[in-house]
């Protein structure tokens, strides 16, 4: 209808407003740089391929920004600071590390944004007493849930008793061990060793070393490449580890990851989420399309989530002018992505909290390699789901 | 005669010297306590000390190309590490085909012979392209100029090199000839180990084998210690140069392959970077610009970062030591520096002559 | 006259090689002395083991009845010893009256920090540095080139500044080692003037390495011979001049005679 | 005239390889989706026929003189060889699909190239870069005060289309974000603005270069009396003094961001300056200072963590604290490191500097310094209700640092330790035979820079209000060192530009990803290639490189 | 034609121009110096010679040839060996090695060895101390190893820059023996000293240098003469 009241804006901390024949604008935030180059470009594909799925949103075009987090404070605190002053951007995608997203969420919750992670895993993001800012979600998992079901795997499964853990001084790792180790205990397992190496390494027999001195039954790794590799391959040259279970996160839960460690990944275990076969092919055979090649890591498929979750939200609250301008609430926005409920994503079911973590962890599960994957095959079969 | 003595230490030597004390009881504490409580079976400790040695030949390998260079322009190629990364990248390529036509498994000598070459190739051309570019023109300003275009180029080179092939991890194929062990002294060793370290040996040899006896070689020397008066003896001093880099660079190559034999996992652009460091402290360590140093330098340390955790750290009860392997190997370099200024084998820079 | 300085039975060696072998000298306060000898006979070693660079292996150096061999150089320095270089070390990159004003430096006193407040005794002590350093420059005749950098004086120049850069820290004792170097017989005439003029006018004691015998032989009262480290001869010019075993080692017959000659 | 067809061809190709290069590395593709004026000019055609238009005008410029009409055709040759190599490409692609290897190899790319059109749009590819080249080489045929007006023209609308970032910011502070989309839409500028742009400024530079020609010589060779010079310098200080107290108004929060951690560069590069440029010890471990400032600040704050006094300190108490902290640790390391010289010294303290960042890392420390989770919730500062949460607000908190740090480097440089540090740079050995005590002047030196970093860490972790180890790596001592030497060294003017040049720059760079470090690396060759001795070099640092002859000096002992 | 052929060179540091117009001629067979003041351009006139500076303007032939354009090393090869100022030893070499890189451009072995005894015949010095590292000689004996591994290079035209700078009297007599030696057994000679005395009692010719331009030239022993010349640099008053 013609001469429909222009839209006015009610919500509580503003609107955006998209005039007609303009993108909708999201942003994204992720680390593309230095040696973590490989999560954001995994992330960022996964963004892609599903804006390339939903080309048009209420009329209009989606346009994607971005900007380099660099997996530091300080870089996500710049980037969080320039994405805030854009007041076009409905919503952000990011960041990957969560060191980032503590220091970039003040400027991006300050603003009336909402920001939706596919990567970030510190409890303290979605901990009201911990950091958490209105406007936050992510649909990584919390490292509480991931941790502890790889830990209820290992003692109830796999009927490992005795466990040793090795972090890469990540936030991200050093957290998922420690929970899992603390989990393990308390299920009734000894802990023999917590160990650490350091991003660049390559020589993994001297922690490996240590660890067999205790043979433990099961090792559990939350790392990412290629330290994960040299942990896996070189595990079968150091004696004492021959009976010691092999246990990764979803750090690793790339498809790469199997030919770069060689043979000795096979039957090796790892937690992560579970993607299910049919919808996920589907996805790497769009991936291929649009980006081209496989994805380089294991978190685009929450990228993807995220951005679907997020176009989802906008169209349910934007309201829409009879010239095709769209008002967009943001408070409105942050309340649908909240209320989200049984969305049915890449990663599983995803339903949000108030405090913006959406995956629950019922969604995990537990990968085991096989010959196949080795030779090329992708994903590996979940055995086991909590 | 003791006052004497005494008035001749200053309160730094005093320092000093307190600070070797306590590191070296803190470094015997550790390894008695290590010992005492036997964790670890000699075996173990064979496995650990076999693949440091290798690791630490590869070090070695890349650390000439840094003394090489140093002792001639007196400047640090911080880009020596991306050199070797743009072989060894460039060359797991080539590999992953090799392996995928089968000339990998049914012929490997030859195969792994074509490996390095290409590598060696690569990476040869990179760091005389290096030269020309960026070095050159500079050949004259304060030492620190080429520093910095050094680290531009290290940049430039490993965003390149992502640009060109991604940033995903890649692996060398395994090769089936290289997985047995070999019993040396008892113990079992995975043959590639000793191979390659023998292999660097070889090639080390052979370069100070040229350096010292050939007359490239002594040019070499000569331009290091003053350039106008060589080419006053009829050296061309560009052409030298050139040469300097470009074995530097062929050996670069080299390790990247026995680096990829060694350890096929985690071939990515940013590769370089730490052993590039840690080339270019052993270079230090074993005495920048002198040859054998920087292979007793890379060996030493190679050999430090595999037992240093285990065998000093961990007596001490020291959570996750392995974390600190690096910190320990700075520490055994200050240590040594503060002991011989200029490197385990730098020459005496002699009593200051004035 | 007491002697201001002596070196007792002083030995450097490097690796096999005896630099200087047990030697002695004495040096009267206010006078002007040369060591002189064959090249290689370790006079310059000599230098370095007085002024702090070398730990002299055997002996002792005594400077104003006290011990220095051993010492810091920067201690040594502040004792009243300067030098100057076989080969000219000044600081190339600075200016002429920089060069001056480091060599000052074992006379300031005030505390560095007080330059972030600049206090009165600092601003004192700053302009009483520079009219110093300016006449020193004015001195050494180098006046008008305060603001050019070392390294583009004329070789001469570098000279004279290396010796105002010594004189600015009040030694009593300078040493000089081979001054006159790559200098024109007349620049050598004139820096021989200039070297009296300080041991007159400053009241410095002077010992120098020469082997410009016209320098040498003009304004010495001792001259001390070295050969393969060791001490052959010492005494007056004149006596020096016919002692065979001098002719012999270091003057060489030709040389010796044309002394004679050109015996003013 | 008689066309030199090697030379034509060799810029032909010069200018095709670099095309071949960014298409092959993935720019050309990725900047294709930055649109710089409408949608028609985006960064991708910048990068890609630049090098065809610069190859026709060096392929011009190298015949020196010659009719328009053969510049025309040098031009055109040029443009045509340099579309070669990437053409090439695009064939290849079609034959052999190369993305297994080469990544950045793929549809997109050569939809781009080929104006979407496969195969046949390679012509098309030919004809654009024929006709950039042709009109680079007419570029050098045209008079040179038209050439310069255009040149200075065109280059304005660039950098206004590629910094549109920083331009948009300004005009949204300035006049409110509806002024924004009367130039620009999106990032891109209007065409029509672009062309009054261009024109614009073209006109700007005709005129002045008119009026300069016309101008009397004498009256512009005039020497400004003393007066007049020293007047001008104060109203240049007075118009710098107030665009620093106002800068964060115009810029707004991002920006004023950017200025933030720019001015914690300053402060890093000066206490480096006096360390390596001063002093002349080459320090690469510089960023372990930084640490100590920035850990003491969080320790201190902080309620988590250890409760090693948590919360009983405000940012004004810890302030000093972590300075005092980081200049104990300036000493204390220096220590092992008096005897060390030249490249020793510099991977000892790049070893001390990993070392501490280990150790911060660490699973043992991990009760005291927080390990890889790092020092959380640390205090933003506060005082007299004035609450430094913004990056406005910390701005002027690093630009009164700054300005103490600037203050107390050029007065100590004028001091006698000044004088001591510049001797013992030059030549050690004599230096200290000059009475100094090496020992204390070096110790000073690494002290007061390490001062000046911790400070700086100080406020860097009031800012962020959490800290990690990740953040005291290795680049940033070399970015620190970089922008030293970029910026000149010695000179605190010039500690200002590098500063800006390398870490602001880059910071206006971030939508450019990861690409900007590859931009920074060329960035580093080509300035240091062009200016060796830096933006603003200190005298000192000049004198030296000017000495420049063929050969150096030979230095014999 | 003469041998070596200076023709109006103009060399700069930088902005400081050093030689403003330097003509000079060597014959075959000749001993020519050059005397002048410090920083009169003495070693920068020896320094373009050679290669290590190009002149900005002006051209050096040798033997009718351009050699102004060619590099340094290249020099050395058509026969022009320089014993550089301050002597320029390789300080971490050895005495022998020294010597043996002053005939690296040489591939005659056997002659090689030869000459290395015939330089330590005239310096026994450095026989004594062959295997000593080189930068740890006296000056002097620096000085006897310059040249030393001048001639080993066996030129046809040697440049000497203060030869006798630094050396004992007994050995400065010495250095010009053998200069004169080495003269008479054909080779060729341009000697820079500030001992001008000295050097135009053996030298054919000579130049008179200042501030880069050459104010007086003439035979040796007319120069010894000439009172201007005695004045400023003889020290005959
Ligand atoms: N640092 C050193 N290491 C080894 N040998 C040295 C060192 N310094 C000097 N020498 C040796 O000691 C001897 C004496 O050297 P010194 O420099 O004192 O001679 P000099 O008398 O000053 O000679 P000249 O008149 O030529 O300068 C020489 O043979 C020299 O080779
Ligand atoms: N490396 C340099 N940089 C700048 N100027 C120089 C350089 N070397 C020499 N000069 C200048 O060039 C001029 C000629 O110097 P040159 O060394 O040729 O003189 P010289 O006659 O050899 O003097 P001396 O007798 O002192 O050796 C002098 O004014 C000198 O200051
Ligand atoms: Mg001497
Ligand atoms: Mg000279």
């Amino acid at each position: 209808g013609g001469g429909a009241a222009p839209l006015e804006c009610t919500d509580a901390i503003g609107c955006v407003e998209v005039a007609a024949g303009e993108p909708i604008h999201l942003a994204y935030m992720l680390t593309v740089s230095g040696a973590t180059a490989t999560l954001g470009d995994d992330s960022l594909g996964g963004i892609r391929v599903a804006l390339n799925d939903r080309p048009d949103v209420l009329g209009h075009t989606v346009e994607l920004t971005g900007e380099d987090e660099g997996c530091s404070a300080e870089g996500g605190q710049t980037a969080g600071t320039k994405v805030a002053a854009d007041p076009s951007v409905v919503a952000i995608v990011g960041t990957n590390c969560s060191g980032a997203a503590f220091a970039a969420l003040p400027a991006i919750s300050e603003a009336g944004m909402l920001m939706c992670s596919s990567s970030n895993t510190n409890p303290g993001l979605t901990d009201p007493e911990g950091g958490w800012l209105p406007g936050y979600y992510r649909t990584a998992h919390n490292d509480k849930f991931q941790g502890r079901i790889a830990a209820e795997f290992a003692y109830n499964e796999l009927g490992a008793r005795t466990a040793a853990t090795i972090h890469d001084g990540s936030p991200y790792a050093q957290a998922l061990q420690q929970v899992f180790a603390e989990t393990f205990a308390a299920l009734g397992g000894t802990v023999t060793f917590q160990g650490a190496v350091n991003v660049g390494d390559t020589d993994m027999r001297a922690v490996l070393t240590t660890v067999a001195a205790d043979t433990p039954d099961i090792l559990y790794y939350p790392i990412f490449e290629p330290e994960g590799n040299f942990i896996t391959a070189q595990a079968a040259e150091v004696a004492g580890m021959e009976n010691t279970i092999l246990m990764g996160a979803d750090g690793l839960l790339a498809d790469t990851f199997p030919e770069n460690s060689g043979e000795n990944v096979v039957g090796m275990y790892l937690s992560g989420p579970y993607v299910t076969g049919a919808t996920y092919d589907d996805f790497l055979a769009k991936w291929a399309e649009v980006i081209g090649g496989v994805p380089p890591s294991g978190f685009h498929a929450f990228a993807y989530d995220c951005t679907n979750m997020i176009l989802d939200a906008i169209e349910s609250v934007a309201q829409q002018g009879s010239d095709g301008t769209l008002l967009i609430g943001r408070q409105a926005l942050r309340d649908a992505m909240t209320a989200t409920a049984g969305f049915d994503g890449l990663t599983g079911s995803l339903t949000c909290n108030e405090y913006g973590d959406c995956a629950t962890g019922e969604a995990l599960a537990v990968f085991q390699i096989t010959e196949a994957e080795l030779n090329g095959g992708w994903p590996p079969a979940a055995i086991w789901t909590p | 005669m003791l006052r004497r003595t005494l008035s001749r230490v200053s309160w730094v030597d005093v320092f000093l010297r307190i600070f070797q004390l306590v590191a070296a009881v803190v470094i015997l504490i550790g390894l008695y306590k290590t010992f005492t409580t036997a964790r670890y079976s000699s075996e173990q400790w064979a496995t650990l000390a076999f693949a440091g040695l290798a690791q630490g030949s590869i070090y070695a390998l890349i650390a000439l190309g840094y003394t090489l260079v140093y002792g001639i322009l007196l400047m640090i190629n911080f880009a020596h590490g991306e050199i070797y990364m743009t072989g060894a990248f460039s060359t797991v390529f080539l590999a992953m085909y090799f392996n995928r036509i089968g000339f990998l498994q049914s012929s490997p000598v030859l195969a792994i012979i074509v490996l390095i070459l290409f590598s060696a190739a690569v990476s040869t051309s990179i760091a005389v392209l290096l030269e020309r570019i960026a070095y050159r023109p500079l050949r004259n300003a304060p030492r620190l100029i080429p520093l910095i275009t050094a680290i531009g180029a290290s940049f430039a080179l490993q965003y390149t090199f992502r640009g060109l092939f991604g940033s995903q991890f890649r692996a060398y194929p395994d090769i089936a000839v290289l997985k047995g062990t070999w019993n040396i002294l008892g113990f079992d060793v995975p043959l590639v180990q000793p191979v390659v370290f023998l292999a660097a040996v070889l090639l080390m040899v052979a370069l100070y084998w040229f350096v010292e006896r050939t007359k490239t070689g002594k040019a070499m020397r000569a331009v290091s210690e003053d350039k106008a008066v060589a080419r006053l003896m009829g050296i061309d001093i560009d052409r030298i140069i050139v040469s300097t880099f470009a074995l530097g660079g062929a050996l670069a190559g080299a390790a990247g392959v026995f680096n990829g034999l060694f350890r096929p996992q985690g071939v990515f652009f940013l590769m370089g970077f730490f052993p590039g460091i840690k080339a270019f402290t052993a270079a230090v360590l074993g005495g920048i610009g002198n040859i054998p140093g920087a292979m007793m330098g890379g060996l030493l340390l190679g050999l430090i970062e595999a037992l240093g955790p285990n065998l000093i750290l961990e007596g001490l009860g020291i959570p996750a030591a392995n974390q600190l392997k690096d910190a320990i190997a700075f520490l055994v370099l200050v240590l040594i520096l503060i002991f011989r200024p200029q490197g385990i084998f730098g020459e005496r820079l002699a009593e200051k002559k004035a | 006259m007491a002697n201001i300085l002596t070196a007792r039975n002083v030995t450097k060696t490097f690796g096999g090689l005896v630099a200087v072998n047990d030697f002695t000298l004495d040096i009267a306060e206010n006078s002007i002395s040369s060591v002189i000898g064959p090249n290689g006979a370790g006079k310059t070693t000599f230098f370095n083991c007085v002024t702090g660079f070398y730990k002299v292996d055997e002996g002792e150096i005594i400077f104003n009845s006290e011990q220095i061999q051993n010492r810091r150089t920067d201690v040594v320095t502040r004792k009243g010893i300067s030098r100057t270089y076989q080969n000219i070390r000044l600081f190339s990159n600075m200016s002429a009256i920089e060069n001056i004003l480091v060599g000052q430096h074992p006379r300031l006193k005030t505390f560095w920090a007080e330059a972030v407040w600049k206090s009165k005794r600092f601003r004192n002590e700053e302009l009483t540095a520079l009219e110093e350093a300016r006449r020193l420059l004015r001195f050494v005749g180098l006046q008008g080139m305060g603001d050019t950098l070392a390294r583009n004086l004329p070789y001469g120049a570098q000279r004279r500044l290396e010796i105002a850069r010594a004189l600015a820290s009040l030694p009593k004792l300078l040493l000089l080692d081979e001054p006159t170097a790559g200098m024109n017989p007349n620049e050598t005439g004139e820096m021989t003037r200039f070297i009296q003029h300080l041991r007159d006018e400053l009241g410095i004691t002077i010992l120098l390495i020469e082997h410009d015998m016209r320098v040498v032989m003009g304004i010495s009262e001792q001259v001390t011979v070295l050969d393969y480290g060791s001490k052959i001869a010492e005494g007056s010019p004149k006596e020096i001049q016919s002692n065979p075993r001098v002719i012999e080692a270091y003057l060489g017959r030709g040389a010796a005679s044309g002394l004679k000659a050109g015996k003013r | 005239m008689k066309i030199n067809w090697k030379t034509t061809l060799r810029y032909g190709l010069i200018g095709g390889v670099s095309a071949l290069y960014f298409s092959m590395i993935g720019m050309v593709e990725l900047f294709a989706g930055r649109n710089l004026i409408g949608t028609t000019v985006n960064m991708g055609h910048l990068l890609l026929y630049g090098g065809m238009l610069a190859a026709g005008l060096l392929a011009a410029r190298a015949h020196h003189q010659g009719k328009l009409a053969q510049h025309a055709v040098i031009g055109l040759v040029a443009g045509l060889s340099a579309a070669i190599p990437t053409a090439l490409l695009v064939i290849l692609h079609e034959f052999i699909p190369m993305q297994d290897v080469f990544v950045s190899v793929n549809n997109a790319l050569i939809r781009f190239l080929t104006f979407e059109r496969g195969l046949p749009g390679l012509l098309q590819f030919f004809l654009a870069s024929g006709l950039l080249g042709l009109l680079g080489g007419l570029f050098d045929g045209i008079p040179t005060d038209y050439r310069r007006a255009v040149g200075t023209g065109l280059a304005g609308v660039a950098i206004v289309a590629v910094f549109s970032d920083l331009v948009t910011q300004v005009l949204t502070n300035l006049f409110g974000r509806a002024s924004v989309n009367i130039f620009f839409v999106s990032k891109a500028l209007k065409p029509v603005i672009a062309l009054v742009l261009l024109l614009a400024i073209a006109a700007f530079v005709f005129m002045r270069d008119r009026r300069k020609a016309n101008a009397p010589a004498a009256v512009a060779a005039a020497p400004l009396d003393k007066r007049a010079a020293l007047r001008k310098q104060v109203i240049l200080f007075v118009i710098i003094g107030a665009l620093l107290a106002i800068a964060p108004w115009i810029l707004g929060s991002f920006l004023s961001q950017v200025l933030f951690e720019v001015g914690r560069f300053v402060l890093l590069g000066l206490g480096l300056n006096i360390v390596v440029g001063y002093a002349g010890l080459l320090d690469l471990g510089y960023v372990a200072f930084f640490a100590f400032g920035a850990y003491t600040m969080g320790l201190l704050t902080t309620t988590t963590n250890l409760n090693l006094g948590g919360g009983v300190f405000n940012f004004w108490l810890a302030l000093p604290i972590a300075v005092l902290v980081s200049v104990l640790f300036g000493v204390l390391l220096g220590f092992p490191v008096l005897s060390l010289r030249g490249d020793y010294l510099a991977i000892v303290t790049l070893g001390f500097g990993e070392i501490i960042r280990i150790l911060a890392l660490s699973d043992w420390l991990k009760p005291i310094m927080g390990g890889a989770q790092g020092v959380l919730f640390i205090p933003t500062p506060e005082i007299f209700g004035i609450v430094f949460d913004s990056p406005e607000s910390m701005y002027y908190l690093v630009l009164a640092a700054a300005l103490v740090a600037a203050f107390v480097s050029i007065r100590l440089r004028d001091s006698r330790l000044g004088r001591q540090w510049m001797a013992m740079r030059e030549d050690e050995d004599v230096a200290e035979a000059m009475g100094i005590n090496t020992v204390q002047t070096k110790l000073l030196a690494f002290a007061i820079g390490a001062g000046f970093s911790g400070l700086g860490g100080a406020i860097f972790a009031a800012r962020l209000g959490n800290i990690f180890p990740h953040s005291f790596n290795l680049l940033i001592s070399i970015n620190a060192l970089s922008l030293i030497i970029v910026g000149g060294l010695g000179s605190i003017p010039g500690v200002i530009v590098g500063a800006i040049a390398l870490v602001g720059l880059p910071e206006l760079l971030r939508e450019f990803q990861e690409y900007r470090l590859l931009i920074y690396g060329i960035l580093l060759i080509v300035m240091m290639l062009n200016r060796p001795e830096g933006f603003l070099p200190a005298e000192v640092f000049k004198r030296e490189l000017h000495a420049g002859e063929i050969t150096e000096p030979a230095e014999v002992e | 034609m003469a041998m070596l052929e200076v023709h109006d060179i103009h060399t700069y540091y930088g902005n400081i121009h050093a030689l403003k117009g330097i003509s000079l001629e060597v014959n075959q067979g000749e001993i020519v110096t050059l005397i002048g003041a410090n920083g009169a351009g003495k070693t920068t006139t020896l320094r373009t010679i050679s290669g290590l500076l190009r002149p900005r303007q002006g051209t050096i032939t040798l033997n009718g040839e351009l050699i102004s354009e060619l590099p340094a090393h290249e020099l050395v090869y058509k026969g022009i060996a320089m014993v550089p100022e301050g002597r320029g030893v390789f300080a971490k070499m050895s005495v022998q090695e020294n010597l043996e890189m002053g005939a690296y451009h040489r591939n005659d072995k056997a002659v090689i060895t030869s000459d290395l005894e015939y330089v330590f015949g005239l310096f026994p010095r450095l026989k004594e101390r062959r295997r000593q590292v080189s930068g740890t000689l006296s000056g002097g004996e620096q000085q006897m190893l310059a040249t030393g591994r001048a001639l080993m290079s066996k030129p046809t035209l040697l440049l000497m820059d203060e030869p006798s700078m630094g050396l004992a009297p007994i050995l400065v007599e010495g250095i010009f023996d053998t200069i004169q030696a080495i003269n008479k057994e054909g080779t060729t000679v341009l000697l820079v000293e500030q001992n001008a005395l000295m050097a135009l009692s053996i030298a054919h010719r000579g130049y008179v240098l200042q501030t880069g331009q050459i104010v007086l030239t003439d035979k040796a022993d007319k120069l010894k003469k000439d009172p201007t010349v005695q004045k400023a640099y003889l020290g005959v008053d």
